[in-house]
């Protein structure tokens, strides 16, 4: 391990082994993946996407392009594509390289390399056409293969992340100097404060710096000072390892506060991550700004990295990036990071500075320090395989030189971070001396400060924070302050003609492939990005999106602006997924809603179906029965004896208010002026286009009061639907909504021996038919508590449904049990219900229509008041399409062959021989066999069906063709004699 | 215009590249046209094709707003099928479907249409019934889609997750194998590059400002932020705009204009072979060639014109992508975006002519108009040629709002892409 | 009659409990709820015959021996009591000026307490819940994950989670989430 | 997510709390069943959806349970005024007033 002891801001004490590619390695406490393995001579980390090149960490942070590895605890925790730059090490860490095949060093893979003059930006656009059957089956496959970097996980991740919403006055997005001075500033004040940054520790670029002094302080002890202070402030909460990925309306952000990741054995109850969205009064970004690296044919070889990285490093981690290095710049920082390099010992042999004039002192300096700089000069080639070895310089006329070098460090300078700021929505400014863009001005509450600003010197920085917040900065003494200003975008030499300069080097684009791009008619940034890919790797562009703006222009002879930038989007860098679900997985992905009966059904083995956000007992199997069997011997019980059911889904709503009964006519189709007190009435409800939306028993339990019902998934919108008439179309009316699905469990007593069940357990009613009718509702006592008793039924048979307080609904439920159970009556769920409901042709909404059949359509035309005025729908009904002949009509259907039992959304066609496309009359909407009848029944929706009854049609099934006739929809107790008993 | 071929790749390798042309001109706006198609998107530009190469019509504008593919075209999910329920719907779809498979040869561009399959989860009984329903209409209107048990849906696609644990087992699975996906770009840039070739001008970064009328109310011609362009006949294909564009003739739509957004996770080798989708627990899926799995989220539940969206449609999205798939939670978003999709009462599009003689719109295609592009463009330039619709788009008529004669896929089983 | 006359109220999740060294939750005892609806008259009337005050401004509760009144809505409120049966409680059920709909077995509810309830909250619920923004007394429906809640702060450290029945376990559930992740 | 002020709990919101409910002012006349088949689909089907201004519903469905309208632009999405159900569509003038 090469370490200089003197440096290392961030480096602890404590030895850590971790394994890289199965071999092992030592690092230090506090290091990074990528410093680590620097400090043990490895450079090569990783393969490029699409030529496989070897690379190696082109910069020390989130921007990082190149050194993405997969990192894993477990066979279930592993994560693809993790930076090595951001990963910090821990005991037993274990990464591997990604992307090649067999190995890192020797990648079969990198044939590509070799027939990357053919693979250029859009090649596969050209090709791989014919034979037109090939692709699916070869290039696809190929391409598929080839691309893609890490690979997925394939089990279940057993990591847990959490979710936080939290308001403040301020909240600071980066803590480098620019950041945690407008925290401190605007802690003074008295504000609450959320201060965040994406790295272990706080102090930004202060850490990477060793020259600089504030208040005599290195840039680190400021840092920690600062911290400290604001972490003793209740005010303010500080998030380290917490990366700003969105901003969103109205001043959130999003925040991903990463926990675990850097723990060797993290504690099992911690999550993984942390999403915070926080809601601020107003928004800081102190994002900083991003070093660009210089555009020369291999500009991608290990060893070659930005200079800011190699400075970071080396003061960040104590690791020298090579022994003998060379610079390429077009920025004055580089110069910095050189002589901070040459101090601890490494060997400058050269400086290459793109640019012909260059500030005299630091010109001074190298030739001081006896560095050579070469001014005006590019880089024309790079030797080495797995890690640069020397570079060729140019200059001049046409002189050209050769450097051993074992890294080379550049800089084209530095870009301003705009990412949050633009997802404010604020329109980056063209700084046209300086070559970049600057944030505009937002239309939400933030503003950007210090680097990512543009602003230079640190002075400067701490008087803009202050500003920020409103506050005052404290006076500081700054010295040996290095500019970050200056410097280039756009390729160098002769890279648009030669060799491969790498512009986005996670994808391979080359400034050929800008050239190509825009030769081809590309002539906006946009297609320039998606022809090339240019920006659309894993680090979004972060170092190639001006260099590929500028070559564009450049080509297009258009000034920068004129072509402009890409769109930033969120997420500032990729964010887990998991992360965004937080607690939202497993049971809490959805509530689960449960009947105060529930637990009941479940003991008595019930199986369940989904109905909305409901469980509902679906059908109560004995030991070996089948649902068919169960469901036949439900349905036959209910129709002997008795059944009870689970009925507590169904929406309900109480309606009440003087108005109530107008409001009523209103809402439903029916009529219920002449409804009294005590009775109850099935309901039609439709929306204004005229087709069915909803439907339920209603009671009338006084003048002024209904009891009504929905169906399970309807409650919610139909409660909703009337509230929106009431308030907004109706609010002279005095009527009041209150939900009570859930004040009420439900209890359906149906079949012959219904009464004989109940009836010890009423108190206040008279079970007979002359007191209480079939529909008709009373308020008794059952079981000893208040209950809401209609005498309705939706099998045909004597039926009752008792309501009951929710909290009583088990107890209660268990009362009717216990005296239905001897009489041999049963439990039933929701199959046996849809079928004895079939039997008699009543009709649910939502499968025996859908939302394009009227009460017309469905055969309940009288169910529609003729003499209303109004009702919601009424003139729907009336469009010239909803009176025409021949609309579908449900009707019912018999099968030919009585055992036959047609499957449900089976098509109906009247010549079954046609050819395809076949001409459909409709479809099967429910279709059941009936044990009761001894015959398959079915409902369907058909073309002018009730002027079709006795007709025969067919329905073709891919392997036969069944013959059926049409009948009426009701094959059980035409009469209905049976509800009367 | 060059042929894209192994060929001229090979040639053009040893010459390093330098001897591609463009591949569309950028022209400046004449003065008068035969057609103005409103949007360069996929749609507007496959009209501008179909016009020219099957109605002889080649003085044709495309004016663009922005850069051409830049609308929804350039950032929808992709995916292709053609599985729908109305016979209406099935034969627009379905024609589309047969286009694509003959597209980039047709076109001499790769648009990568990759049939690879696409399927369509139920959770319960109702999504189920609605399932069926569609494999059955379909099979009857010769339009492949079959139905898979939840073991045969695993064995399509293994990352599903079929435990019966989870709060929506799949109860089953529609497979349409024909379906899949296609790269949206180069649709953009094929249809441009042919219609360029065959002497289309396409305009972009000029925006549509105004539609010119003549007194007795036929259209004239546009006004746009590059002057006056005259026309005998304007086609609006500008899918979340064409509420603002109608409005500049006098026609109010049955248009509403949501943000849509999707996302892109970070490149990972091949661990998603198909496309599934799943409306009850809304999670829409499929994987990139390049890597990326591409998944869909939803609309904002408000009008706006601006293509971003919350962050809470994300997260639902991504819930229901980990319900469905728990082996991807470690997976990391790598980019969000939005688009504005139009969307109709009916869930189903408008390719019709309006009250105004000489005005053609094509719109209403909400959050899947991609897969139709083709056939859109085709019937659409049709009706733009005959002045009549083709037998296809007659149902998707501007009148059926007036009388009631909906398409409505959306009642019918609640499927929008 | 059969013997099962007596019927004892049994409340979903009766006894539960979740401490954590910060956020203490636990089910709240059987209450009886009234949901009122009432005009300006109405809110005369009820409030002499339930003896408190419903509270006119938005999101202030009022109470008095146990009985809270909570503002709902310009014309809604939920009157909670946790000693009185429903049907003792309820004064009226309808008059021209006010609907009075008893919803004790609609709802049921959790206290969650201790020095970091808010933020054990904030892991579901999207509100501002510093003192400044729902001091003592405030109340609220809001939402709680996937769950609609009425969310009443009865103390600096103390709020009443008011939820529809069947969404019990997941609100707590969510809630225990959340009371777990407030370390930091 | 939107911050959405509710003009009857007089507070800012957070959008979940809130359901959009389309555009706002749309009459319902009150002799529906003698409107013409075209101002029915007026009524039910056309819409504004302008980009810019745009009036439009919301309910506060997971708050206070109210109906009320908003003044809201469809490009910044930026609330420029709510109000009460019930309350006058804002003048064409006052409209000109909140865009400055
Ligand atoms: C996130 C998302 C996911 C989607 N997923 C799918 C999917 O998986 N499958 C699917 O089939 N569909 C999907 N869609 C829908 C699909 O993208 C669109 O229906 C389809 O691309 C529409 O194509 P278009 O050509 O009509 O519109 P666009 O591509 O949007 O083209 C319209 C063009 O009109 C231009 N324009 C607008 N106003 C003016 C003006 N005044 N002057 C000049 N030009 C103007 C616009 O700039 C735009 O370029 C998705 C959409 C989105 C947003
Ligand atoms: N080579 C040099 O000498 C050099 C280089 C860079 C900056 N500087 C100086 O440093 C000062 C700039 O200070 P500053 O505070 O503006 O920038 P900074 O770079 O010091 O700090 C910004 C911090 O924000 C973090 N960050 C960026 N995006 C983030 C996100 N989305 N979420 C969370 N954290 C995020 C960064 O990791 C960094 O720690 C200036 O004076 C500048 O001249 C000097
Ligand atoms: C199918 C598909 C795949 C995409 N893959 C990527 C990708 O790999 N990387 C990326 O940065 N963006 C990707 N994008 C998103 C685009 O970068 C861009 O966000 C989208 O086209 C919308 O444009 P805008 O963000 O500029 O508004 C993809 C988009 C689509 C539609
Ligand atoms: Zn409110």
């Amino acid at each position: 391990m090469t370490r200089i002891p003197a440096r290392g801001s961030r480096l602890g004490t404590k030895t850590i082994s971790f394994t890289f590619d199965g071999k092992t390695y030592e690092g230090i406490e506090g290091d990074t993946l990528a410093s680590a393995l620097i400090a043990n001579g490895v450079h090569l980390m990783g393969r490029s996407f699409k030529y496989h090149r070897p690379r190696g960490a082109i910069a020390a942070g989130a921007e990082e392009p190149n050194a993405l590895v997969n990192v894993f605890r477990d066979s279930a925790r592993r994560q693809p594509n993790v930076r090595a730059t951001v990963q910090e090490i821990y005991d037993g860490l274990k990464a591997e390289s990604q992307n090649r095949f067999p190995s890192l060093a020797f990648d079969v893979g990198a044939v590509n390399n070799l027939m990357s003059p053919a693979l250029v930006a859009g090649f596969y656009y050209k090709t791989f056409k014919w034979p037109a059957k090939a692709w699916d089956h070869v290039y696809e496959p190929f391409i598929r293969r080839a691309a893609g970097l890490g690979e997925a996980p394939t089990e279940e991740d057993p990591d847990h992340y959490a979710n936080r919403y939290a308001h403040c006055d301020v909240v600071v997005i980066g803590g480098g100097p620019a950041g945690l001075m407008a925290a401190k500033c605007a802690a003074d004040k008295g504000n609450s404060v959320i201060v965040c940054d994406e790295n272990a520790a706080f102090g930004g670029w202060l850490l990477s710096d060793t020259d600089l002094r504030v208040d005599g302080m290195s840039g680190a002890e400021w840092a920690a000072a600062m911290v400290a202070e604001l972490q003793a402030n209740d005010n303010v909460r500080m998030l380290n390892r917490t990366t700003g990925f969105g901003y969103f309306q109205q001043n959130m952000v999003g925040l991903t506060e990463r926990i675990t990741d850097h723990v060797s054995r993290p504690a099992p109850d911690l999550p993984r991550e942390r999403m915070w969205q926080v809601r601020a009064g107003r928004v800081i970004i102190a994002q900083g700004a991003i070093e660009r690296h210089m555009v020369f044919p291999g500009n991608d070889l290990p060893g070659v990295m930005l200079a800011g990285a190699a400075q970071t490093f080396l003061n960040k981690f104590g690791v020298p990036v090579g022994e003998r290095i060379g610079v390429y710049t077009a920025c004055d920082t580089a110069y910095a990071a050189a002589f901070d390099l040459y101090e601890v010992g490494c060997e400058i042999p050269v400086i290459v500075d793109h640019r012909t004039e260059v500030d005299a002192q630091i010109l001074k300096q190298a030739e001081d320090l006896g560095i050579e700089v070469i001014k005006g000069g590019h880089i024309s080639e790079v030797t080495g395989r797995l890690r640069i070895g020397g570079i060729v310089v140019k200059s001049g006329a046409d002189t050209e030189r050769e450097w051993d070098v074992d890294a080379l460090i550049m800089s084209a300078g530095w870009t301003p971070s705009l990412h949050l700021s633009s997802q404010s929505r604020a329109k980056p400014v063209w700084d046209e001396t300086r070559g970049i863009f600057l944030p505009g001005e937002s239309p939400q509450a933030c503003i950007c400060i210090g680097g990512c600003n543009g602003t230079d010197e640190l002075a400067d920085v701490f008087a803009q924070a202050a500003e920020s917040v409103g506050g005052k900065a404290p006076k500081c003494k700054i010295e040996d302050d290095v500019s970050t200003s200056g410097g280039m975008s756009g390729a160098t030499g002769d890279s648009l003609q030669k060799g491969k300069a790498f512009v986005d080097y996670q994808n391979d684009v080359t400034a050929k492939d800008i050239a190509l791009a825009v030769r081809e008619g590309m002539h906006s940034i946009e297609h320039v990005k998606r022809y090339t890919t240019n920006g659309m790797a894993t680090d979004q562009g972060k170092l190639s999106n001006m260099h590929g703006l500028a070559i564009a222009a450049d080509l297009l002879d258009k000034p920068i602006p004129q072509v402009g930038l890409t769109t930033f989007r969120a997420p500032y860098t990729p964010t887990t997924f998991g992360g965004f679900v937080g607690h939202t997985k497993g049971s809490l992905f959805d509530p689960r809603r449960k009947t105060p009966i529930h637990d009941w059904a479940a003991e008595n083995g019930a199986e369940f179906e989904p109905v909305s956000l409901w469980d509902r007992a679906w059908y109560f199997p004995r030991r070996g029965e089948t649902m068919h069997e169960a469901v036949d011997r439900e349905c036959r019980t209910v129709r002997e004896t008795a059944g009870i059911f689970d009925a507590s889904t169904l929406g309900k709503i109480e309606v009440a208010g003087p108005d109530a009964a107008a409001f009523m006519n209103i809402m439903y189709t029916n009529g219920w002026d002449k409804l009294k007190p005590g009775r109850a009435k099935y309901g039609i409800m439709c929306r204004e286009d005229g087709f069915i939306y909803d439907d339920g028993v209603v009671g009338k339990l006084a003048a002024d009061r209904f009891h009504v019902t929905t169906t399970t998934g309807g409650a919610p919108r139909v409660l909703n639907h009337m509230e929106d008439y009431l308030q907004t179309e109706f609010p002279h009316m005095r009527v009041w909504l209150t939900s009570t699905t859930e004040q009420w469990a439900t209890i359906a007593v149906q079949g012959p021996r219904a009464r004989e069940i109940i009836k010890p357990l009423v108190k206040g009613v008279n079970l007979n038919s002359e007191s209480l009718s079939h529909m008709s509702v009373s308020e008794c006592e059952i079981c000893g508590v208040p209950a809401r008793l209609f005498r309705i039924s939706f099998t045909g048979e004597l039926g009752f449904e008792i309501n009951v307080a929710a909290d009583y609904g088990r107890s209660v439920w268990e009362a009717v049990w216990a005296r239905a159970e001897p009489l041999g009556a049963c439990v039933y769920g929701t199959e046996a219900m849809h079928v004895l409901r079939a039997e008699k042709g009543f009709i649910i909404v939502g499968q025996d229509t859908d939302g394009t059949v009227t009460p017309h359509d469905a055969g309940l035309s009288w169910a529609i008041a003729k003499s209303k005025p109004d009702f919601v729908g009424k003139r729907g009904l009336q469009r010239p399409d909803l009176v025409k002949a021949g609309r579908r009509q449900l009707v019912g259907l018999k099968t030919s062959d009585p055992k036959k039992v047609l499957q449900e959304g089976a098509q109906i066609v009247a010549n079954p021989d046609q050819p395809i496309p076949m001409d459909m009359l409709g479809f099967v909407t429910s279709s059941y066999w009936s044990g009761t009848l001894k015959h398959s029944i079915a409902m369907a929706l058909i073309e002018g069906g009730f002027d079709r009854m006795g007709e025969k049609l067919y329905v073709p099934m891919e392997d036969e063709t069944i013959e059926v006739e049409v009948t009426g929809s009701v094959f059980y107790d035409p009469n209905g004699d049976k509800v009367n008993d | 215009m060059k042929k894209f071929n192994v060929f001229s790749l090979a040639r053009e390798t040893l010459r390093g590249h330098k001897g591609w042309g463009k591949q569309w001109d950028n022209p400046e706006p004449k003065k008068q046209y035969d057609v103005i198609i409103v949007g360069a998107g996929g749609h507007g530009l496959g009209t501008a094709y179909y016009l020219a190469k099957e109605h002889g019509i080649t003085n044709i504008a495309v004016l663009e707003k922005g850069w051409l593919g830049g609308g929804n075209t350039g950032r929808n999910t992709t995916i292709i099928r053609s599985n729908y329920l109305y016979d209406e719907s099935a034969g627009l779809y379905n024609h589309s479907l047969k286009l694509w498979e003959t597209l980039s040869q047709e076109l001499d561009y790769n648009v990568m249409f990759s049939q690879r399959g696409v399927m369509m989860l139920a959770h319960n009984v109702h999504d189920v019934q609605s399932a069926q329903r569609h494999v059955h209409a379909n099979r009857l209107n010769g339009v492949d889609n079959q139905w898979l048990t939840p073991q045969q849906a695993k064995e399509f696609c293994p990352p599903l997750n079929i435990s019966k644990d989870i709060r929506y087992p799949v109860m089953g699975a529609a497979l349409q194998k024909k379906g899949g996906t296609a790269r949206h770009d180069a649709v953009a840039w094929g249809y441009a590059r042919k219609a360029s070739a065959m002497g289309v001008d396409i305009i972009q970064n000029c925006e549509v400002t105004g539609i010119n009328r003549s007194p007795d109310g036929k259209v004239t011609g546009v006004e746009t932020t590059r002057g006056t362009i005259g026309a005998k006949q304007v086609g609006v294909v500008a899918a979340g705009h064409t509420s603002v564009l109608m409005e500049m003739a006098g026609v109010r739509m049955p248009l509403e204009s949501y943000p849509l957004q999707a996302l892109v996770s970070e490149p990972v080798k091949p661990c998603f072979p198909c496309v599934v989708m799943s409306n009850a627990v809304h999670a829409y899926i499929s994987q990139s060639d390049k890597g990326e799995l591409v998944i869909g989220a939803g609309t904002d539940s408000y009008v706006s014109y601006s293509q971003t969206g919350s962050l809470h449609i994300l997260q639902h999205t991504l819930d229901a992508i980990i319900e469905l798939y728990p082996i991807f939670s470690r997976m990391k978003m790598l980019r969000t975006w939005g688009g504005i999709v139009d969307v109709t009462p009916d869930r189903s599009p408008i390719l019709s002519k309006t009250p105004v003689q000489g005005l053609y719109v094509n719109c209403g295609w909400g959050t899947g108009g991609f897969k139709a592009t083709p056939g859109s463009a085709n019937v659409f330039a049709h009706t733009i040629a005959r002045d009549e619709p083709h037998k296809i788009n007659a149902g998707f008529n501007l009148d059926r709002f007036k009388t009631g004669r909906l398409i409505d896929e959306a009642a019918a089983a609640a499927v929008a892409h | 009659m059969t013997s099962v006359a007596k019927l004892v109220r049994s409340i979903p999740l009766n006894g539960f409990r979740f401490a954590t060294d910060a956020v203490t939750i636990e089910a709240a005892s059987p209450a009886a709820r009234l949901s009122i609806r009432a005009t300006k008259r109405g809110v005369t009337s009820l409030s002499k015959s339930l003896g408190l005050t419903l509270p006119a401004d938005p999101s202030k509760s009022s109470k008095k021996a146990g009985r809270h009144a909570l503002w709902l809505g310009p014309d809604e409120w939920l009157v909670v009591d946790e000693k009185l049966a429903a049907e003792d409680l309820i004064p009226k059920r309808a008059s021209r000026e006010f609907s009075v709909v008893d919803v004790s077995h609609r709802n049921t509810a959790f206290i969650v307490s201790g020095d970091d309830a808010a933020t054990a909250l904030n892991a579901g619920c999207p509100r501002n819940l510093s003192l400044k923004a729902f001091p003592v007394g405030a109340c609220s429906r809001t939402l709680f994950g996937k769950a609609e809640i009425i969310l009443y702060r009865t103390g600096r450290t103390v709020f009443r989670v008011e939820c529809w029945r069947s969404f019990a376990p997941y609100v707590r559930d969510l809630l225990c989430e959340g009371a777990k992740d407030v370390r930091n | 997510m939107l911050l959405i002020h509710c003009p009857y709990c007089e507070d800012d919101r957070p959008e979940l709390e809130f359901a959009n409910a389309g555009q706002a002012h749309v009459v319902r006349p009150s002799h529906m069943s003698e409107m013409s088949d075209e101002d029915f689909e007026g009524m039910f089907f056309i819409r504004d959806n302008p980009k810019g201004v745009n009036l439009e519903r919301w309910r506060h469905i997971h708050g206070c349970g109210r109906f009320f309208n908003a003044v809201r632009h469809t490009v910044t999405d930026k609330f420029l005024k709510v109000y009460r159900a019930g309350e006058p569509r804002p003048t064409d003038a006052e409209l000109a007033e909140l865009l400055k």
